[in-house]
């Protein structure tokens, strides 16, 4: 099993973290993990996106062209990266300033509210968490248990008591998160 | 008296939002919008056309160069 | 009083303010709000308005304005980091009357390009040097400068910057003023109206004084990097007034003789 | 101690390697992609836990020779830059060669000439392995292809470094200084407070004072230097050449390559052998010394040898010295930032079995 | 007009024929034993004659930055050094190649690494031919082995240069450097008015404004220009590559040998040959592009081929490269300021003979 | 009076001076006169009378003063061209109790090495910068420095040093004493005995302000080159104190406030 | 009175012959030798041995150290 | 016919000037010559040397190790060059300065008491043509008008007028060298 993700959005939706969770969260199930981010001048004009590989294998590169799930939260990054769904593969994405949405056929795409989700529920810095909670319920790959782990591992011991509402925050996500097509 | 009118028109699609000509405004007529460009940005718009003097100060000091300013006489 | 629109105004006859010419319509990669669009923008009026375009040769750092060849309409090379006063050197020498600047970050000017600054200006090379002091590297993502304020947080300073290791904020400005090649050295800043229309003024005498061969031009513009220094624009302009003025204060601080 | 298991960039990984194996100094100029190294370090700020000095220097060309100086003292020092700034430091570089100074230089490629792309490459090869500086010499080369080989090639350069005194290079790429993984790390280790005879310490009544210098006005004894310097590459090429072999046993075919393309085309191999072509890998992990010796044997027994960089083709040119015209050498490459891909990779070996 | 016939050393020659050829600028820094070029220009003063701006920059970083400006002027601009200074140009070098700006640059070696000695050698053979700055780029590297070869190859490295937008180098060493030979000078050209269509001289309202750079963020795009850049160096090796052969056409075994070198190895021959020992001489001109094909076609009937250097052995691998196998190749070296005699270098050939 | 015998008076006790324990007894490759000579003696003398020799680390430049280790008997560095100051700064930072300083000359500091310099010395890296100033480069041949005075004939600048083309003397001591870095900046001379015996005081001051790590000391020596000024030594020094002293005036510059 | 009196040794073997030493005695005691030691300089010599009054001046300023300075003082 | 020279000396003798005028004769009867320095930091303490050759045929190297002929005017190149006179070979010294005359059986050595004089003559500045008279009386390689070209060829034109006082130099030269053994 190999599943190649691109995470992508505005640099403070918390992209980078969220695949750092998710890199955890597979080394917690003993996978072989990858996580690159896109770097460099790039991110001048606030864009960020990170590529994250959990596999059984040895992971051969980290950076590749060709995804079998894109996580998508915002239009600049549907317009970059709705291509590069290998076809059969999911995309899933937060409609919230998406202006032109997904129109492949050949994938399976699903949309989830997180933004606005998050404000409704005060939450705004778990966000990426009920993104994160759609792609688990839309790909079992991830058991919450491992999350959970994933999690106390990659946030600083400080903000642990903070993880009770991360998992809640993943748990809405998998409830929230629809099929579109 | 004369009284000088302005008005100036903003490339919304290519401002950034970053807010510096709504504070240089002497005359508060900008203001950043709700609602979000294609790139995401809250851009800035005339919130009070008729304030405007045309002094071109928010132009001047718009990194992105996205704002054209008029000024008229009028009676 | 009629009701009021805008569109009466909005005619060719009433224009006071658009865009230089000499600015190409490329979106700039500059972060929002960011110093570096507004000092191109102003060295693009200049050269309009000046009617440089024809004979300017401009060189980019490298540092986040890299890519200025793509927003300038002007002949441009893109330098090594830190060496763009020799390719200017070289550029002023071998074609005199051409209008020759280097734009250049605090990094690239003050770090790694210390000597040719210094040594440029020495030999008062008949070239205009654009210093943007943002007292960060901003293209690499946020390290510190030279130009970097005691007790500043950068990704290299990250509990502020110490004198004692790191030592104390480079006065580039005030080192080349020393240098019997400068002729004109002063310190201006682009976050207001105010500010921008000084430097532009500063530009024309940089002009000048150029094509009347006088020697080193440096104006250095105080500028802010919001993205590194992780503040609003807004906040970071005012930061910059409140932080960065004090150890760089604005205005001439050298003029050639009997001016 | 136990091990600690994490997950890392490969820059932070050299970064806390090189404080856990208790390394004196740092000096370092940003770049990307590898600003993380000095970055960590910055926040690690191990002068206070180990004692480790880390400074950002005004340039590379200072960092290199403050790495010459740190090195002269018989300190574990270090620096780090990707392809600009280690093309400064080439005058550096071959000073410390020149004065036989151990030392870490750690390049992450990105894609050249010039001020290039930032993107991963491989094209700093022949830099690296036949010498960007003037003169004779060489550097110890390591290829890292993991972030965890990031950490341990920290130990395993110092430590050939200080062997041999000369100068080692990690020559990595943007992609594994960027990308995170699983790395062990090992436990932290005491700086050492002995340092070798040799170092410039303050002159005790009871030696000679020591001198350390590249200079020899004298051609006679320069030349005498510089056949001191040939037999130690030599010990280095009989003792220290390190690679791994994957499936080279039957191999028709056998890609040669490191870093991340070794990395690639160990999938390469994996898809090839699903559709029958029976392919191995040979990934030099020391690049100077090559493995030129073994490359030889193979050569005996299989049909083509395709080298595949992320390059032009730099490392090719040492696989065809190995192998003497025995077997055909073939070279595949992506370049400027590009990383080929497994698939990529098997369709080319398959044109070229065509071709044969 | 006549050509000139003149007693000079080849640095002196370098500098008149650059004045003579219509160089537009030199910048450069002081080095034994190359500091004549600049002391010769300055004397000279052609800025009151031909126009020609000279100046002593201050560092060598600083000058190759200089000439990287002048160049993309499209100006025919150069500079000069010897190893330690070369080494300090290594970015500037690879920015010229990436920016594919014509420019001439001299190395007139001497013994390395590090300060070295001031002697003549050949130790920076991979430095300039294989790349001592960082990516995949080639210079187009001329040696001369004569004062008038150091004359003649300033005109011919900067025709080459503009032909291919590419950055020449003549790889000379201490020896011809400092030597005075007879040499024929050409006479004084125009300095030429027009400049090239790429070069920034101030954007016209009659063309887009033209750009310098070795920048390219996209991979996409960097790996188009690479793959450009190798293109240009195919054409190159094509079209370019020159070499002389000495009674080559009976010969058992091959010197191989350039600059110095060749010189030496061209008294062995005679002196072999009067011992009844058929050994030829060929001497590439171009170190890139190196005489492959040819050192390929004459290892089909030659036993041996003999690299001889003034270094630990850099050139004779792309002679072996070059054959592949076919033949023997061996080297005989001297360093660090060395010269080897004719009578040393045919008593080597005899123990190698004595050996197969 | 008895009749005057010098053997009388040439016995151990009546010993004033003698060359410094510190100095080998190897032959310097100087030429006649060349102050670097007498600049090594000097700071031998220092190292002995201080009890330094066992926590000194040296630092030797690329210039004539190269083979400086064979010289003085203390561990000494050889750096590339112009570097000096960056080995020194990791040597000290390094091994803080051991006294580093570097030895410069002109070419070396103030051309080269000037981005090294200035850096170094904003850090304010606790060692003492010896900077040998004889205004030209001596090692390779006289060729001009940044030192050179106007007007001057060098190798390099035939018809003298000519400002607009050259630039003029750059004046490392002043420049670095602008920098909050350095604690102590001095300009002495070695021509006569009153000059050594100030550079001397000099010398002992740095010592103890590095000591104390109080920052950066930077002393100049005014020195000569006979060879390539093309005069004999002793009217070397004499054209040194009628043109050099005048451009670079003897003096301290900067002294550690409270001094 | 008790009166000062000075001796040099110099070593004339690695003596350069630069003259420093000779001006900067203030007793006029050093002088130039006509012949030339073993590298062909024209070496330093107390030609008026009497005059010395042990100052060290000449030793100070010699840049190749090789004067050895002695005094006493004499009744 | 290959002849190997080495000439050395102090820096003010004319060293460097005597060789380049003994290369641009050979170069007027149309030898092949060479002419080479001793270059670098070795110049500091005042000695100089050249090495000339002049040769019917290309000249391989330039730095050579053994001569035909030395031509030694101080101590110091008498103790560094004496052995290098190829046996057979011819060396020509000026006595003056010298402390240890030359002692060797297997070369002809010749002496020309060229420094005494031109001190007699009154013609110091044409020291080193005198001892260029007795390489040329020894060894019958260079033609007396072909010096004279040479001459006229190296000396900038303003000299000119000097050129027969150099050619009485010679001339004296070729009378006073003496052989000794
Ligand atoms: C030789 C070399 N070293 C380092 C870099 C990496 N680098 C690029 S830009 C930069 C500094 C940018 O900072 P600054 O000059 O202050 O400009 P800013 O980006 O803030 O405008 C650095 C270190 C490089 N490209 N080349
Ligand atoms: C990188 C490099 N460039 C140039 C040189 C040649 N070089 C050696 S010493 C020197 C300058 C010496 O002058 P200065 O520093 O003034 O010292 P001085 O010899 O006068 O004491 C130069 C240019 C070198 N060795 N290395
Ligand atoms: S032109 Fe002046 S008054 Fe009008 S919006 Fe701009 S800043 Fe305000
Ligand atoms: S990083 Fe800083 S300097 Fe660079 S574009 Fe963004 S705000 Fe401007
Ligand atoms: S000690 Fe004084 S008096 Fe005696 S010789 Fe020396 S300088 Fe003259
Ligand atoms: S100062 Fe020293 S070297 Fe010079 S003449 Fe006097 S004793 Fe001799």
């Amino acid at each position: 099993m190999t599943e190649e993700i691109i995470i992508a959005g505005f640099g403070g939706q918390g992209v980078l973290s969220m695949g750092k969770i998710m890199a955890y969260s597979g080394v917690m199930q003993d996978m072989e993990v990858s996580w690159m981010p896109s770097y460099g001048p790039e991110m001048r004009g606030g864009t960020a996106n990170v590529i994250v590989i959990l596999s059984d294998e040895r992971i051969s590169s980290p950076i590749i062209r060709k995804f079998d799930t894109a996580i998508i939260l915002n239009q600049q990054s549907m317009d970059k990266f709705e291509d590069t769904v290998k076809p059969g593969g999911i995309l899933i994405y937060d409609s919230n300033g998406i202006t032109r949405h997904p129109e492949r056929g050949d994938i399976a795409i699903y949309r989830i509210d997180a933004a606005e989700e998050a404000s409704k529920m005060k939450m705004q810095k778990v966000f990426n968490m009920i993104v994160l909670g759609g792609f688990m319920k839309v790909k079992s790959i991830l058991k919450m248990d491992n999350v959970v782990k994933g999690l106390k591992k990659s946030l600083p011991e400080r903000y642990h008591n903070l993880i009770p509402m991360n998992e809640e925050a993943i748990k809405r996500g998998m409830e929230i998160v629809m099929k579109v097509n | 008296m004369a009284k000088v009118k302005g008005a100036v028109v903003i490339d919304t699609e290519k401002c950034k939002g970053c807010e510096v000509c709504v504070v240089t405004c002497p005359t508060q007529t900008l203001a950043l919008s709700h609602e979000v460009n294609g790139k995401g940005y809250n851009y800035s718009y005339s919130a009070n056309p008729e304030a405007c003097i045309g002094c071109a100060n928010c132009a001047v000091v718009c990194p992105d160069g996205v704002i054209t300013v008029y000024k008229m006489k009028v009676e | 009083m009629a009701e009021f629109n805008p569109k009466d105004i909005i005619k060719p006859e009433n224009l006071v303010y658009r865009k230089s010419k000499v600015l190409t319509d490329n979106v700039m990669h500059y972060c929002p709000g960011c110093g570096h669009g507004t000092a191109h923008r102003t060295l693009a009026e200049v050269i309009e308005e000046e009617e440089l375009q024809s004979r300017t040769i401009g060189i980019t750092p490298v540092g986040c304005s890299v890519l200025m060849y793509n927003y300038l309409d002007i002949d441009m090379q893109e330098a090594a980091h830190g060496r763009a006063p020799a390719l200017a050197t070289a550029v002023k020498r071998l074609m005199p009357d051409r209008f020759v600047f280097t734009y250049q970050g605090d990094g690239d000017l003050a770090a790694i390009g210390t000597a040719e600054t210094i040594h440029t200006c020495n030999r008062g090379e008949n070239i205009l040097i654009l210093f943007v002091n943002n007292g960060i590297y901003g293209m690499t993502g946020g390290q510190m400068a030279p130009t970097t304020l005691l007790g500043m947080k950068s990704s290299t300073s990250p509990y502020g910057r110490d004198a004692a290791t790191m030592g104390s904020p480079v006065k580039m400005a005030d080192l080349v003023a020393l240098l019997p090649g400068t002729c004109y050295v002063t310190r201006q800043s682009v976050h207001t109206a105010a500010g921008v229309r000084k430097l532009k003024k500063a530009l024309k005498k940089a002009v000048e004084y150029q094509n009347k061969n006088m020697g080193t031009c440096f104006i250095e513009v105080v500028s802010n990097c919001p993205s590194n220094w992780k503040m609003t624009p807004v906040a970071a302009n005012k930061w910059m007034e409140e932080n960065m003025f004090p150890a760089y204060p604005l205005g001439d601080i050298k003029v050639p003789a009997g001016e | 101690m136990e091990k600690e298991l994490k997950l890392m960039k490969g820059n932070e990984a050299i970064a806390e390697a090189a404080i856990r194996y208790g390394a004196d100094g740092y000096f370092g100029y940003p770049i990307t992609p590898q600003s993380e190294i000095l970055e960590y370090l910055m926040e690690a700020d191990p002068e206070k836990s180990t004692g480790m000095v880390v400074l950002q220097a005004e340039s590379e060309v200072a960092a290199i020779n403050m790495v010459y100086g740190g090195a002269a003292c018989g300190k574990k020092v270090m620096t780090s830059s990707s392809s600009p700034g280690i093309s400064l430091k080439q005058e550096g570089i071959t000073y410390i060669a020149g004065a036989e100074l151990p030392c870490l230089i750690v390049n992450v490629v990105r894609g050249g000439p010039g001020l290039g792309t930032i993107q991963p490459a491989q094209s700093d090869y022949f830099q690296a392995v036949k010498g960007g500086g003037h003169g004779d010499y060489h550097l110890i080369v390591l290829a890292p292809a993991s972030v965890q080989e990031m950490a341990d090639f920290v130990g395993l350069g110092f430590d050939l470094a200080f062997k041999y005194r000369n100068p080692a290079m990690i020559l990595s790429d943007g992609a594994i200084g960027q990308m995170m993984e699983k790395v062990e790390l090992m436990p932290y280790q005491k700086r050492s407070e002995d340092l070798p005879s040799w170092a410039t310490t303050g002159k005790p009544e009871t030696r000679e004072r020591n001198i350390i210098t590249s200079l020899d006005l004298d051609p006679n004894a320069q030349e005498k230097f510089n056949q001191k310097l040939i037999q130690k590459y030599r010990e280095i090429e009989e003792k220290e050449t390190r690679y791994e072999e994957f499936q080279t046993e039957d191999a028709d075919f056998i890609f040669v390559a490191y870093g991340t393309s070794a990395r690639i085309c160990q999938k390469a191999v994996q898809l090839a052998r699903e559709e029958g072509i029976k392919v191995g890998l040979l990934r030099p992990v020391t690049l100077f010394p090559f493995p030129k010796r073994r490359l030889n044997q193979l050569a005996d027994k299989v049909k083509v040898m395709m080298a595949v960089e992320m390059s032009a083709g730099q490392m090719v040119e040492d696989v065809m010295l190995s192998v003497n015209g025995k077997t055909k050498v073939c070279h595949y490459g992506r370049m400027g930032g590009m990383i080929p891909t497994p698939d990529e990779v098997v369709e080319n070996l398959k044109q070229i079995i065509k071709g044969e």
